[in-house]
């Protein structure tokens, strides 16, 4: 036993001399890789009145294009040209898009009224924009024989879309209104 | 002693001017003749003429000993791309035009005519001191 | 006999070492010099290349300082058969002291994992 | 046939540099916002990687010494070592994100979270470098990866309007409603992912690992002239699927998933498996590349016994780089950062690798005492100092850019 560990020991020193310059490169590479993160990772909340009508906007194209990348997807699962899984993970990843623009909008410390006022209306079509993605997928996990028990599946394709076009009409006079394209 | 204690070296002459430092060590390679014994190799001969197989176009020798014939002394350390004022390699130009221009002034003293090797004290570094009459030759490879 | 002129550090140094194999060793870090009959380096007088040094020499060349002789690995220049693109010796790598962290993770890690020692180019 | 596998290399080495997972959403966020008009980057950058890739190539056939050998030789130890830190760095960088793209990949096949898949995808991986021989998996990987050729097909089944593609193309100009500096951005990190040094590294050890000699030098061509602007027409295809389909509809690409619906779209089911089993085969070569890549530039730096025709415990440091990187790249995976987002920090890491790759190569390429006779011509050469003079500027312009767009957002 006490050999064993004689052994394991004596492993462990010549690993760790031929492996100390390595690890200082290592640790190099970790700590530029860390503050990169932290640099490209963090977005901070915009003061200026400008500057957050901007932010506002920025959320709402997210939106407006996941809503549309949904609508997408759910037509072409109707006409049986994508697969459930396909449809799914689409779904899926703009439930994540539409994640990160609630709360670029919930962390936004608006300055003014009038911009306080944007972020209101912004979120609120956020919202129906996320109501109807979290519809489309229960709809599609239906029609894959599965279900999400949490959400109503809705009638039908035509309802759906019709849910979706709604919330991304708000979306688009939402964008109109904090000046975005 | 190792080649790299050389490099880069300051070198004084023997009225202690600076010359400069060593930037390259030159050694002549004894070239063993190589008897044509192997297989295949014949027929590789014949076909170097049209598609020549590996290595066969660049020089590779079969070598004996290595003796220092000289010091290259420079104006300047090396830089990185070494030896155009040693060569005759023009392209891709502009680059060896560069570091030519850079490294003017490059020449070759013969081992015979070092005078003394000293290591300074502390940093483990060299000095090289050139004999009087000391004659600077053309850096060129043959 | 005829004689090749070559600069150390344009076409030694950095360069790539390979045993009678064609296997990769290490890459030339320095070259050591001796004397007349082997002995010290005197200034003017005969000196020849005694050995290539491979290893550790290279952290110093990056950072400066100097590792005390007796602690390089060297490989012995009349091991040295050919110089070209690469220092090619007639000696297999296995016979080098200089080559012990490669047999070491080759006997310890590599050589242990099933399929370490199987032939890619072989069939199966 | 013969021919086509002759050309594997040359495809495999492409689908890392134009179709791997960070580009292939790179590609479709570009057709999306700003249509075709970086196709000129597209071209710009498949001329570049043909004529240092065929230089690279050239060298290791007649001289038999790749890439990165070259480098440390011709650098020095203090330059090549600076070099290798940012090349090994943009290797972990994407092999970590392409660890990460064949489980997002899977995902999509499969609706099979991603996390599961991170160990499976390094494991195959791993089996794959340590087991199969080496052109075996350039030819398995090179030529399932050519499947999103799929894209391209789509492209002609959407009918789009070829004139208005074309217009968006030439004169190339950034649409009005993007920033130029975004259009910069983008512009520089499709060059810059165009001549990724990765592929030289790997292009140049596989002609090692392939034995080709002087004798080559036609495969060679071939590799160089076939595989790069394959790999930047599949690059284009992408672009322009996402411009015909996503642009209009004003869809923002920032997935894998959404990339592949306008291919549903246009071929239904079917065109779709293919082009998913296209991704998992492109990001897998891929993977396989960048993780080479790892081991043969540290170990053409230090010198070890590297390569995959020789037995692993014949090179067993080599080996042993690769097994840690894989483990490095799971482990950081295991932190649920965005695989793509991974890729776009590899631009930081470019602006040092490339010059330093660049530059030696076309040294040596000039040097007849590895060459011979075989050195570069004039027209190489005059080609070879406009490139190195692009790559210098994109790679300082790189990260301003970055800094100041925020990555392209």
């Amino acid at each position: 036993m006490r050999a064993l560990a004689r052994r394991a020991d004596h492993q462990g020193v010549t690993q760790q001399t031929g492996r100390r310059r390595l690890a200082a490169a290592g640790l190099a590479l970790v700590v530029t890789l860390a503050a990169l993160l932290a640099g490209t990772g963090c977005v901070a909340s915009r003061q200026e009145p400008g500057q957050a009508t901007a932010a506002v906007a920025d959320a709402l194209a997210e939106a407006g294009s996941a809503g549309e990348t949904a609508r997408i997807a759910v037509g072409l699962l109707d006409e049986g040209r994508v697969t459930g899984p396909v449809a799914d993970t689409v779904l899926l990843d703009q439930l994540r898009v539409l994640d990160d623009a609630e709360s670029a909008l919930t962390t936004l410390v608006p300055p003014d009224a009038a911009s306080s006022a944007r972020r209101t209306t912004g979120l609120d079509a956020v919202g129906d924009v996320s109501d109807a993605v979290v519809a489309a997928r229960a709809w599609v996990a239906a029609r894959s024989g599965g279900d999400l028990a949490s959400h109503d599946v809705p009638a039908s394709s035509d309802v759906l879309l019709a849910e979706l076009a709604t919330a991304l009409d708000a979306t688009d006079a939402a964008l109109a209104e904090a000046g975005g394209p | 002693m190792n080649v790299g204690d050389l490099l880069d070296a300051r070198v004084l002459g023997p009225d202690d001017a600076a010359l400069g430092v060593v930037v390259d060590v030159r050694l002549a390679l004894d070239v063993v003749e190589e008897p044509d014994d192997e297989p295949g190799e014949e027929e590789d001969r014949e076909e170097a003429g049209r598609d020549a197989p590996l290595s066969a176009q660049a020089r590779r020798d079969a070598v004996g000993s290595a003796r220092v014939v000289g010091l290259l002394v420079g104006p300047r350390g090396a830089g990185s791309f070494h030896g155009y004022e040693r060569t005759d390699v023009r392209s891709p130009w502009p680059i060896p035009q560069l570091v030519r221009r850079r490294h003017r002034g490059t020449f070759l003293v013969r081992w015979e005519e070092v005078a003394a090797l000293e290591e300074l004290p502390g940093d483990g570094a060299w000095r090289v001191r050139l004999a009087p009459g000391y004659t600077r030759l053309p850096p060129e490879l043959r | 006999m005829t004689e090749r002129l070559v600069d150390a550090r344009l076409h030694l140094l950095g360069r790539q070492v390979l045993d009678t194999d064609g296997e990769p060793v290490r890459t030339v870090d320095d070259l050591e010099l001796a004397g007349p009959g082997g002995g010290e380096v005197r200034a003017g007088q005969e000196a020849h290349v005694a050995a290539v040094l491979v290893g550790p020499v290279l952290a110093t060349r990056l950072f400066g300082g100097r590792v005390p002789d007796s602690m390089l690995p060297r490989i012995a220049w009349e091991d040295v058969g050919h110089v070209g693109t690469a220092v090619e010796l007639t000696v297999g790598s296995d016979r080098l002291d200089a080559d012990w962290v490669e047999h070491w993770v080759r006997e310890r890690l590599i050589g242990r994992i099933p399929g370490g020692r199987h032939d890619p180019e072989g069939d199966g | 046939m013969k021919k086509l596998l002759g050309v594997a290399l040359g495809i495999l080495t492409a689908i890392g540099g134009f179709v791997d997972i960070g580009d292939l959403v790179t590609n479709a966020v570009v057709g999306s916002r700003f249509g075709m008009s970086l196709a000129w980057v597209v071209v710009l950058g498949v001329v570049g990687i043909v004529l240092f890739a065929s230089m690279s190539g050239r060298v290791a056939a007649v001289s038999g010494r790749a890439t990165f050998e070259i480098i440390r030789e011709r650098l020095g130890p203090r330059a090549a070592g600076a070099n290798l830190l940012a090349s090994f760095a943009i290797n972990l960088l994407t092999l970590t994100a392409e660890v990460g793209g064949i489980a997002l990949a899977l995902h999509l096949a499969s609706s099979v979270e991603p996390r599961l898949w991170i160990p499976v995808a390094a494991l195959a991986v791993w089996l794959v470098l340590w087991r199969v021989k080496f052109q075996v998996m350039e030819n398995v990987a090179g030529l399932l990866g050519l499947l999103l050729v799929g894209f391209a097909i789509a492209l002609f089944q959407l009918g789009p309007d070829w004139g208005e593609l074309l217009r968006q193309a030439v004169p190339p100009s950034p649409p009005g409603t993007e920033h130029p500096a975004s259009y910069w951005y983008y512009a520089v990190a499709l060059f810059g992912a165009a001549m990724t040094p990765y592929e030289v590294f790997f292009f140049s050890s596989g002609a090692v690992e392939e034995r080709w000699t002087a004798k080559d030098l036609g495969t060679n061509r071939l590799n160089v002239l076939l595989g790069f602007p394959l790999g930047g027409l599949l690059s284009l295809a992408i672009a322009a699927c996402a411009a015909v389909v996503l642009l209009p509809a004003g869809i923002e690409v920032s997935s894998l998933s959404q990339i592949v619906l306008p291919v549903a779209q246009a071929g239904g089911v079917l065109l779709l498996a293919v082009v998913i089993l296209g991704i998992v085969a492109a990001t897998f070569g891929a993977a396989l590349e960048t993780a080479l890549s790892s081991g043969y530039t540290l170990a053409q730096y230090l010198g070890w016994s590297w390569g995959k025709f020789r037995r692993p415990a014949r090179a067993a440091r080599f080996h042993l780089t690769m097994i840690v990187a894989l483990l490095v790249a799971v482990g950081i995976l295991m932190t649920s950062v965005d695989p793509v987002a991974v890729t776009e920090m590899s631009v930081v890491f470019s602006a040092v690798a490339l010059p330093l790759t660049y530059v030696p190569i076309l040294v040596v390429a000039n040097d007849p005492a590895y060459m011979g006779r075989h050195v570069n011509g004039r027209v190489a050469n005059a080609l070879g100092m406009v490139y190195l003079v692009i790559v210098v500027v994109a790679a300082v312009a790189a990260i301003p850019l970055m800094i100041a767009t925020g990555a392209g957002s």
